[in-house]
C-alpha cells in the first residue's frame, strides 16, 4: 500500500465509525438508512482500496442502491420516527 | 450411471422450481402434478443408489471437472445416503398429502410447492456437500424457506414468529462465516477432507474459538438450547405439511451439519461434554415446556425440540453405540413427527382456536386421522411394538455403555413425562364427549393414503427392527472411520 | 504499519459488528434492528476481505497489462466467498423488511414492546 | 442496566474474536491452499482473465447455483408474506406514489434508464474479463427499473414477462449444467464443453461467460420482482385480512 492508500484507508475507517454510529443511534428512521448507505459507499471505497473490485462493485450495486431503496420504501410505508 | 448421479438430487429439484411458473401458465394443474413426479424421481434414485452402495465405497462426485481440494464435491456416503434416502422419501410423502391441500383452505399452491422444492434442494444440499462454504449456501437456504413459509398464513402471529426466527437464524450465520473464515485462513482450503486433515497443525486455542463459533453458529439450526426461541412459535404458526417438513427434514439437516463438522471436519476436545449438556439442557427443557402447553401444535414443537435434544446427547457419546442410537433416533423423530405433524393438520384445522381441550371425543368424530396420531403418540413415547421403542432401548444401552447413569435415570424420566403429555391429548380425543360447535373436515384420500404409508413404516420397523438396523450400522461404522472419509474423498493424498 | 493497520482495519470491522449486534440486542424499532443485521453485515464484509488482502498485491485479475509478467495476486477466495455472503444478505434483508410491513399492517406499530408475541 | 450488562458481554465476545483475527497480521501472505491452483489454473486452463468470475462460476459454480436460488426463494417468500387477494382489492388498482414524481425528475429517469440497462448488460457480458458479473449487472439493471417505478406512477412492469425471463435464465444454468454432464471431459456437472477460446477474448472461457449472463438476467429479474412487489404494498390504513 503506498502512503496515499493507506491515508485513505485511515480516512474511510473513521468515516465507517461515524457513519455506524449515525445508522444506530438516530431516531429519524430516514437518517439512520441513509447513514447506513453511506457505511455501504465507503466500504466499497474500501473494498476498491483493498484490490477486490468485485466486491466493491456488488457492495456499491447491492449495497448503497438496492438495500438503501428497500429500506426506504419500509420507512415509508410504515412510521419515520422511531419512539424513544 | 448417468441417470444416477447424486447431483441430480439438487440440479433436478431446483430446475423445476425454476420453470414451475411457466408449467402454471401452459396447464395450471401441472403445478400441483410436476412436484410429485420430481420427489417420486428422487425417492427412487435415492433408494437405488442408496441400495446399491458398496460398503466402504461412497460415490464422490465433482462438481466442473476439479478434484476435490480444489472444486466443490458431492459425497454420497452410507452416512449421507441415508439421512438423503429419508429426505426424499418424506418430501414424496409431504407432496402426496398436501397435493390437492387447496380442499383445506389452502391458496398460492404455486409458491408453497415452489418453496418446497427448494427447500429439499436445500437441505440434500446441506447433507450431500463435502464443501463447508456450500454448506453454509445450503443452510441459508433452508433457513430462508423457514421464513417465508413460517409466515404463509395471514391473520395468525405468524410473522413474529417468522421475525423472530429471522433474527436468530442471520446471527446464526455470522458466526458459521465467521468460523469459516477462521478455518480458511488458518488451512487455505474450504474442502471439509482436507480441512480435517490439515487441522491438526491450528493451534489449539484457534480451534477452540472456531469450534465454539461452528458450535452456536449450527446450534441454532439444531434447535438446541437456549438459542431455540424460534422453533416453538415456527411449528405452531406454519401450515400443517409445512410443520412437518421442518420437522421431518429441516432439523434433520442442522443436526447432520453439526454433526458432520464435529465429527469430520474438527476434532476438538471438550465439544462432545459442551454437546451433551446442552442436549441435556434442552431435553429438559423442552420437555417441561411441552407439558404445560395449551395448544396442541406447541405441545408437538417442543416434543420434538426435546428428541433433538435426545439426539445431541447421543451423539455426543463419541462411541459407535452412540452413533447408532441417535441414527435411530433420527430416523424414528423423521417419520413419527411428521405422522404426528401430518394427522394434527387435520385435527386442528377442524378445532377454532388448536388448543388441546377442543378436541374432545375427536376419537368418534374423526376415527381415521385420531388413530393416526395415537399411533404417533404411542411411538414417540417409545411402546412397543412401533419404531420408538429400539430407537429409545438403544439409547439406553448406549447411555450404559457410556457409564453415564444419571443420564439413564433422566430418559426414563423424560419418558414419562411424554407419556403424561401425550396420554392427555389420548385420553381427550377418545374418552371425553365432544364439543357440539365443531365444524369437521376429513382427510382427503391423498392425506390418507401419505399417513398410512408412515404408519406401515412405523410398525413394521417395530415388529422386525431389522429391516433398518443393518442400514444404520454401515451408516455407523461409516461416521465413525474419520480416515476413511478422508481417504475416498482425496485419493490421492499421502498421509504421512 | 502493519501492526496498526491491522488492528485499526480488524478493529473497525468488529466495532461495526459490535455496533449491528447492539441494534439487534437492544432496539425496539422493527426497522432499527433490520438496519442493525445490515451494519453487521457490513462489517462482516469487511472482516472478509481484509482478511484476503495480501500487501502489494494486485486485483486478481489478468487484464493483458499483467499477463506474463510476475505479480502479487490477492486471495480471490474471500472475494468470491463475500460476493455471495453479500448477495444472501440482501435476500434475507428484502424477507425481514417485508415481514416488518406485515407486522405493521397488522399491529400498526412499528415498536416490539406493542407485539406482545415477539418479546422474549 | 440491562444495557451495560449486554455491551459488556458482546465487548467481551468481540474481544476474544479480535484477538483470534489479530493473530493473521493484515496483508500478510501466510497459507498455501486453493488460492494458488485457482491463479494459475483460470488463465491457462479456463482462459478466464477474473480469477474471481472463474472461482464464482467454475471452481465454485455450485454456490453460485445456490446464490441464485437464495434470490429467487427471497423473492418468491416476499410474494408469499405481502400476497394478498386480489379479488378483495379489485377495484382499486394497487398504487405506488401518491404524487406523481416531478417533470425534470421523471425526464431525468428516461434519459438514464437506457444507459443504466446498457451498463449492467455490459458489465454483465464482461464478466469474465473485468471486475463485475452477473450479481452485479443484474442488480444495476434493476436499478434503472426502480428509478422509472418511482418516477412514473404507471410504469407497471409486466409480472408475465419477469416470470419467462426468471424460468429461462434459471433453468439455462441448470441445463447448462446438466449438459456437462454429457458432453464436457469428466462427465461432471457445470463442466465446462465448449472450446475455452483465448485469454482476455470477449468469447473466451466457454460456458462461464454465458452462465454469468444468464445469472445476470435472473438477477435483474429477481431484484426487479422484490422492488415491484415491496413497492405496490398497498400504502398505509391496516390491511383487512389480518385481523
Amino acid at each position: 500500500m503506498t502512503n496515499i492508500e493507506i491515508i485513505l484507508t485511515i480516512v474511510s475507517l473513521v468515516l465507517l465509525i461515524i457513519a455506524g454510529f449515525f445508522a444506530v443511534l438516530k431516531k429519524d428512521l430516514i437518517h439512520a438508512v441513509v447513514a447506513t448507505s453511506v457505511i455501504s459507499l465507503v466500504l466499497s471505497l474500501m473494498f476498491y482500496l483493498l484490490q477486490a473490485p468485485d466486491v466493491a462493485l456488488t457492495e456499491a450495486a447491492i449495497g448503497i442502491a438496492l438495500s438503501t431503496i428497500i429500506f426506504i420504501i419500509t420507512v415509508r410505508n410504515t412510521k419515520r420516527f422511531e419512539d424513544k | 450411471m448417468v441417470i444416477t448421479d447424486p447431483v441430480y438430487f439438487i440440479a433436478l429439484p431446483l430446475l423445476t422450481a425454476f420453470l414451475l411458473p411457466l408449467f402454471g401458465k401452459i396447464y395450471k394443474p401441472l403445478i400441483g402434478i410436476i412436484p410429485g413426479l420430481v420427489f417420486a424421481f428422487l425417492a427412487y434414485i435415492s433408494f437405488d443408489l442408496y441400495l446399491n452402495l458398496v460398503p466402504g465405497k461412497p460415490i464422490i462426485i465433482q462438481m466442473a471437472g476439479w478434484a476435490p481440494p480444489w472444486g466443490i464435491n458431492l459425497v454420497f456416503s452410507e452416512f449421507s445416503g441415508l439421512i438423503v434416502t429419508l429426505i426424499t422419501f418424506l418430501a414424496f410423502l409431504v407432496w402426496v398429502y398436501s397435493y390437492n391441500f387447496k380442499k383445506v383452505g389452502f391458496d398460492n399452491s404455486k409458491k408453497y410447492f415452489t418453496l418446497l422444492m427448494l427447500m429439499v434442494a436445500g437441505s440434500i444440499g446441506v447433507v450431500l456437500t463435502g464443501d463447508i462454504f456450500n454448506m453454509f449456501v445450503f443452510l441459508e437456504i433452508t433457513a430462508i424457506y423457514s421464513y417465508g413459509l413460517t409466515a404463509f398464513y395471514k391473520g395468525r402471529d405468524s410473522a413474529e414468529a417468522a421475525f423472530k426466527y429471522l433474527l436468530l437464524g442471520s446471527l446464526s450465520s455470522v458466526f458459521i462465516l465467521l468460523a469459516i473464515l477462521l478455518l480458511y485462513k488458518q488451512v487455505g482450503t474450504l474442502n471439509m477432507a482436507d480441512i480435517a486433515v490439515k487441522a491438526q497443525s491450528i493451534d489449539p486455542k484457534m480451534k477452540s474459538i472456531i469450534a465454539i463459533l461452528f458450535f452456536v453458529g449450527l446450534g441454532i439450526e439444531a434447535e438446541m438450547f437456549p438459542m431455540n426461541g424460534w422453533v416453538p412459535d415456527a411449528y405452531s404458526q406454519a401450515p400443517g405439511p409445512v410443520a412437518a417438513s421442518f420437522a421431518g427434514m429441516l432439523a434433520k439437516s442442522g443436526i447432520y451439519a453439526l454433526i458432520r463438522v464435529f465429527y469430520t471436519v474438527l476434532e476438538v476436545k471438550g465439544v462432545f461434554d459442551l454437546l451433551l449438556i446442552m442436549g441435556l439442557l434442552t431435553i429438559i427443557f423442552a420437555e417441561f415446556s411441552a407439558m404445560r402447553q395449551k395448544h396442541l401444535r406447541r405441545m408437538l414443537a417442543y416434543s420434538s425440540i426435546g428428541q433433538m435434544g435426545l439426539i445431541m446427547v447421543a451423539f455426543s457419546f463419541n462411541t459407535k453405540a452412540g452413533i447408532f442410537a441417535g441414527l435411530f433416533l433420527m430416523f424414528n423423530h423423521a417419520i413419527i413427527k411428521t405422522l404426528l405433524f401430518l394427522s394434527s393438520g387435520f385435527l386442528t384445522y377442524s378445532t377454532k382456536q388448536k388448543k388441546i381441550r377442543d378436541l374432545d371425543g375427536f376419537g368418534k368424530i374423526m376415527p381415521f386421522t385420531s388413530l393416526m396420531f395415537g399411533l404417533g403418540a404411542f411411538a414417540i413415547v417409545g411402546l412397543p411394538p412401533f419404531s420408538g421403542f429400539w430407537g429409545k432401548l438403544n439409547m439406553l444401552v448406549a447411555t450404559a455403555d457410556s457409564n453415564l447413569y444419571f443420564v439413564i435415570a433422566l430418559i426414563l424420566l423424560v419418558a414419562v413425562v411424554e407419556i403424561v403429555y401425550y396420554f392427555k391429548v389420548i385420553g381427550r380425543l377418545y374418552f371425553r364427549q365432544q364439543h357440539k360447535d365443531v365444524e369437521v373436515h376429513n382427510p382427503t384420500w391423498n392425506a390418507i393414503l401419505a399417513m398410512s404409508i408412515l404408519a406401515i413404516v412405523i410398525i413394521g420397523v417395530g415388529i422386525y427392527p431389522d429391516l433398518i438396523t443393518d442400514y444404520l450400522t454401515k451408516a455407523t461404522n461409516e461416521l465413525f472411520d474419520k480416515a476413511g472419509y478422508i481417504h475416498s474423498v482425496l485419493p490421492n493424498l499421502s498421509l504421512n | 504499519m502493519q501492526e496498526f493497520l491491522t488492528y485499526s482495519i480488524y478493529g473497525t470491522a468488529f466495532f461495526l459488528m459490535l455496533l449491528g449486534l447492539y441494534a439487534v440486542l437492544m432496539k425496539k424499532n422493527l426497522v432499527k434492528i433490520v438496519i442493525g443485521l445490515t451494519v453487521l453485515d457490513s462489517g462482516l464484509n469487511l472482516l472478509f476481505v481484509a482478511v484476503g488482502y495480501i500487501s502489494g498485491g494486485t486485483a486478481p485479475i489478468f487484464s493483458p497489462a499483467v499477463v506474463g509478467k510476475h505479480v502479487i495476486m490477492t486471495d480471490p477466495v474471500p472475494q468470491a466467498l463475500v460476493l455471495t455472503a453479500i448477495v444472501i444478505g440482501f435476500g434475507v434483508t428484502a424477507v425481514a423488511l417485508a415481514l416488518v410491513v406485515r407486522l405493521y399492517r397488522k399491529h400498526n406499530t412499528t415498536n416490539i414492546d406493542e407485539i406482545k408475541n415477539l418479546k422474549w | 442496566m440491562k444495557k451495560v450488562v449486554v455491551i459488556g458481554s458482546l465487548g467481551v465476545i468481540v474481544y476474544y474474536l479480535l484477538s483470534a483475527f489479530v493473530a493473521i497480521p493484515f496483508g500478510a501472505d501466510i497459507i498455501k491452499g486453493v488460492k494458488e491452483f485457482y491463479l494459475q489454473k483460470s488463465p491457462d486452463d479456463l482462459k478466464v482473465a477474473n480469477v474471481v468470475t472463474s472461482i464464482v462460476v467454475n471452481f465454485r459454480g455450485f454456490d453460485t447455483l445456490g446464490e441464485v436460488t437464495v434470490l429467487f426463494l427471497a423473492s418468491t417468500a416476499l410474494g408469499s408474506i405481502l400476497y394478498h387477494r386480489r379479488s378483495q382489492h379489485s377495484g382499486l388498482n394497487p398504487q405506488r406514489t401518491s404524487v406523481e414524481a416531478s417533470a425534470i425528475v421523471q425526464t431525468g429517469a428516461k434519459i438514464i434508464f437506457p444507459f443504466t440497462v446498457i451498463l449492467g448488460a455490459y458489465i454483465f457480458i464482461h464478466g469474465h474479463l473485468t471486475p463485475g458479473g452477473g450479481f452485479q449487472g443484474g442488480a444495476i439493471i434493476a436499478t434503472g427499473f426502480l428509478l422509472m417505478l418511482i418516477s412514473y406512477r404507471k410504469f407497471f412492469i409486466k409480472h408475465n414477462a419477469l416470470t419467462w425471463i426468471e424460468a429461462i435464465a434459471g433453468s439455462t444454468f441448470v441445463i447448462l449444467g446438466l449438459f456437462g454432464l454429457i458432453y464436457a471431459k469428466n462427465h461432471d456437472f457445470l463442466e465446462n464443453f465448449l472450446p475455452a477460446g483465448k485469454l482476455n477474448d470477449l468469447l473466451s472461457g466457454g460456458i462461464i461467460g454465458i452462465i454469468y449472463i444468464a445469472v445476470g438476467f435472473k438477477v435483474g429479474a429477481e431484484i426487479t420482482g422484490i422492488l415491484d412487489t415491496l413497492l405496490t404494498v398497498k400504502e398505509t390504513g391496516l390491511d383487512p385480512e389480518e385481523n
